[in-house]
């Protein structure tokens, strides 16, 4: 973990309201780690990271002033990383994502064995070498039908987990988790998780977690 | 006096058990005030915890911390000096937490209460709001830490801060700091978060604090607590008087304007 | 209950003695609290006298006035209901403020009490920070004005707003007002400007004090006070409770966001 | 008084620091009048109404956020006035103005038989068909060597009201007053001026004085 300063290479837009955004600077990190980036507002706001075309890359979607500005206005972006823990596994895993999490998905193609489902409320904008799906129907029915996996990852809108979780009973299933975090190093407790073992921190004890570790009401 | 080089201290809360100081140069950090810790372990409060806007922060962690039992036992090691800070939910987890503090008080340059707990025995708010029973606590705790600097944290609300740095004052206690969250409420969407307010809010009202005590009390030593986010705030605090200044939530903006903030008073205040 | 259409209110200090009506529709306002009237003329303070930041305004204007023995022989003619806003300097001004009001109270449809002036008497920084003064002086007031619709306005400085309402409640009041300015320090170039914070920076303070109380206290009538300058502001203070939306400050940015509060207000609130 | 909604014509530079704005829309105001303007601060800003161009004009110094916004950013402003007294005075007379003024003098022009001197710290970088001096010393030579006038009306710093209180001993002097403005109409006293007859106000009772009422210390 560094402090760091990084500059937008490029942006490419995945759909209506997500954008991949490169980087000139390579950053080492292992597949699942994120980091915490600068904006305008008051608090460093986290992100996974991952690569595109070849380039340390992260996945955005707007949601408010600080994701806006790193797609729309950003040049140099200040920020801390990497952080959290790296995820490895052998055998043959699903990626269940959502856009913000295509260049996650690369990261961890370089290093396992896996296939990917990306799942978009709205069409897709770039072609994609992966499965995908457009609107909860086509996602749930590609859902249904996918083949058997080793383990699964799943990354993307609480609503997302909580279908997936019902959906892959019984399997081996991890979460990457967003809680609010205000400082990505375990400082200052924000970004609990209540898990069976207590409370956990998504920054320093995740951000992936087993399903099974979760408290799931 | 309470020497620390340069002046700044990294705040209770955002300054964790030291987390911070990996992203930092040491040499501008002069102190670091550990998490609150309270006399039983404390899980905090659900998610979510925290949000930002545009000129605060505010925090609902609700004082997540392993307790003073596994506190003692697990003392963190820094590079720089530490201030423990402890806080209770009643006159007497203060004094027992303080008891239990003080096998290990000469590990720490300091000891800041924060005084700002719900002070769940009395169904009341805070024990600052009972002024006779606050300044009992107040020499209670004087007499357990005969040989520790005692800081006493405290807000705006309940109480006037002039008159909680005269019962400081009079109870024998060598430093206050200035201010505590205020308590507040935020909307975001359709979630309504109640918390304490950090940041930039805080700073009018913590200038203000800072400038009322240490005009009747220049004696009264006086860490400032409240948007301290640029070297131009720190100068606004050290002209009201603030013997030391401190950050809390702009380590959550960035780490590297802290170290600005250190330098410049390392300049200033050699 | 008061009956205010729109349940909008312009504050007391912006509101002046109803200046702003001129530039507002007053279909759109459902009353006016007038400018703090003392027992005394007072000049008020030296220049500067306020300044606007990103988020808050201060003020330190001294509560010009012409003294409540000027105000009674010269009441505001207004074409909105009128609330007059009474404040003093020692529980005896506060009541002989209130006795020479009670002449023309009926030109009135509610009067507010400000509890946030010095206490210059007592040396205190204001009557609220002794309860037991500050409770006889509540009853005192009620006795002295049996038939007014009585208003406290309290600040979240020396008193906890939910202690403020119980006394405000126990003693009989009608409505509180949370929450007047908080102290604050503002640094224009060199010169400090030592006043009231207003703006946005009082909304999450002010929401959180209006949902503390109507949480305890449903049926007490509520004046929200603080950062309304917005139709989702006010849509926010609803939420927490508040029965009437006061606007102060933001009519020195936009008398028209004001109207646009009140014609949201009339609908939700026909 | 009334709500106003200004379109910006045009901005001319007058000189390092100040602009002469042009609106689209006419005020009807007299002389010495002024204007309340919404900017992105929290409280809107005095500006004294005149004339450029045979338009509706103010000028403008740049000293923060607000005027800053005003002369590079603003399209439409919204606002109030006209506000306070308007003057009007028989005889000859002498303005002694700030480039802040150079649109108010205008205005006197037209009603009133004024000559004009204007004190720039900065030099000019646009003609001017008036006495003009750059810097302190070419404006106290200036207003040493002033023949005499009937009344005269200073309008600009603080530093240069007192120098021309002093070096206009004896004369009828009168001040266009600049205090911090909360409303501009009377209702927030922040505009407080102690004179001889005790607290005034620059919205309501100005923002003209006559020298002689105003406490000089
Ligand atoms: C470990 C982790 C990794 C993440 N990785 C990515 C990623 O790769 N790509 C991506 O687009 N997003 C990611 N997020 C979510 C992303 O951090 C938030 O969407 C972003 O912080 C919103 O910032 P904003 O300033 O635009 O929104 P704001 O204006 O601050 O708020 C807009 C909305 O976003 C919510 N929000 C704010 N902060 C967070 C947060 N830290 N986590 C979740 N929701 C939040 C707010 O509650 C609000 O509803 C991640 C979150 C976590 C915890
Ligand atoms: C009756 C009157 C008429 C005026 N006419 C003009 C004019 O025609 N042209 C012109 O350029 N300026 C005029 N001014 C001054 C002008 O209003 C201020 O310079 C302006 O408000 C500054 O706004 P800002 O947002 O840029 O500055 P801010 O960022 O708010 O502050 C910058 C500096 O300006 C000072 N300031 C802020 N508000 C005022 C104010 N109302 N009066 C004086 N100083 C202030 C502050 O103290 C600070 O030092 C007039 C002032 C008054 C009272
Ligand atoms: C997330 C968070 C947690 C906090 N926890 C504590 C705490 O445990 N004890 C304490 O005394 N203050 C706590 N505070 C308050 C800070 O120490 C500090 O007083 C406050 O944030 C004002 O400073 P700032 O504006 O620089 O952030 C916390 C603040 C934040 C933002
Ligand atoms: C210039 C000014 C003068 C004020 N004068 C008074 C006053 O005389 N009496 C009072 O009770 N409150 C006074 N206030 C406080 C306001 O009534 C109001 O409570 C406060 O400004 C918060 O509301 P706002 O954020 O909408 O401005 C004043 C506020 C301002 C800005
Ligand atoms: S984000 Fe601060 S502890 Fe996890
Ligand atoms: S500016 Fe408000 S009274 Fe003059």
């Amino acid at each position: 973990m560094e402090r760091l300063l990084l500059t937008k290479k490029k942006t490419i837009r995945v759909n209506e309201d997500t954008w991949i955004v490169l980087f000139e600077e390579r950053i080492d990190f292992s597949p699942g780690q994120f980091v915490m980036l600068e904006t305008p507002k008051l608090v460093r706001k986290p992100f996974v990271l991952g690569y595109w075309e070849d380039h340390t890359a992260i996945s955005v979607q707007v949601k408010g002033k600080g994701t806006k500005w790193i797609v729309e206005e950003a040049e140099k972006i200040k920020g801390h990383g990497p952080l959290g823990n790296g995820f490895e596994k052998p055998g043959k895993g699903l990626l269940i994502i959502s856009p913000t999490c295509l260049t996650m998905a690369e990261a961890f193609r370089k290093k396992m064995n896996v296939d990917v489902l990306v799942g978009s409320r709205t069409p897709f904008q770039i072609p994609l070498d992966h499965e995908t799906a457009v609107g909860d129907e086509e996602f749930l029915s590609k859902l249904s039908s996918t083949g058997e996996y080793d383990w699964y990852l799943v990354s993307g809108s609480r609503g997302m987990e909580k279908v997936c979780w019902e959906h892959l009973k019984g399997k081996e299933v991890y979460f990457s988790l967003e809680e609010y975090m205000g400082c990505g190093i375990g400082a200052c407790k924000s970004c609990a998780v209540f898990t069976k073992e207590g409370v956990k921190h998504v920054c320093t004890d995740g951000p992936i977690f087993r399903g099974d570790e979760l408290c799931w009401s | 006096m309470l020497e620390l080089k340069p002046p700044l201290v990294l705040l209770s809360g955002p300054a964790g058990f030291g987390e911070y100081l990996k992203l930092m140069d040491h040499r501008y950090v002069g102190g670091v005030l550990l998490k609150t810790v309270t006399l039983h372990p404390k899980e905090g409060n659900p998610t979510p915890r925290m949000a930002d806007s545009d000129f605060y922060v505010i925090n609902r962690i609700g004082l997540e911390n392993p307790g003073i039992h596994a506190f003692v036992e697990n003392i963190p090691e820094l590079p720089v000096p530490m201030i423990a800070s402890l806080g209770g939910d009643s006159f007497e987890e203060y004094l027992e937490v303080a008891r239990v503090f003080k096998k290990v008080a000469d590990r720490f340059y300091a000891v800041e209460f924060n005084f700002s707990c719900p002070n769940v025995k009395e169904g009341g708010l805070s024990i600052v709001k009972n002024a006779e029973e606050w300044k009992k606590l107040l020499n209670t705790l004087r007499k357990e830490l005969p040989d520790s600097f005692l800081i006493a944290k405290v807000g705006v609300e309940g109480i006037f801060v002039e008159d909680a740095a005269e019962f400081v004052m009079k109870t024998g206690w060598d430093g206050i700091t200035l201010v505590n969250t205020v308590r507040g409420l935020h909307f975001e969407k359709d979630t309504m978060i109640l918390g304490g307010l950090s940041g930039p809010v805080l700073k009018p009202i913590a200038l203000r604090a800072v400038y009322e005590v240490k005009k009747r009390f220049p004696e009264l030593f006086v860490i400032a607590s409240g948007g301290v986010y640029s070297v131009k705030d720190a100068e606004e605090f050290l002209k009201v008087g603030a013997d030391v200044i401190g950050v809390g939530s702009a380590l959550f903006k960035d780490p590297g304007v802290v170290e600005e903030i250190g330098k410049y008073l390392l300049e200033v205040k050699r």
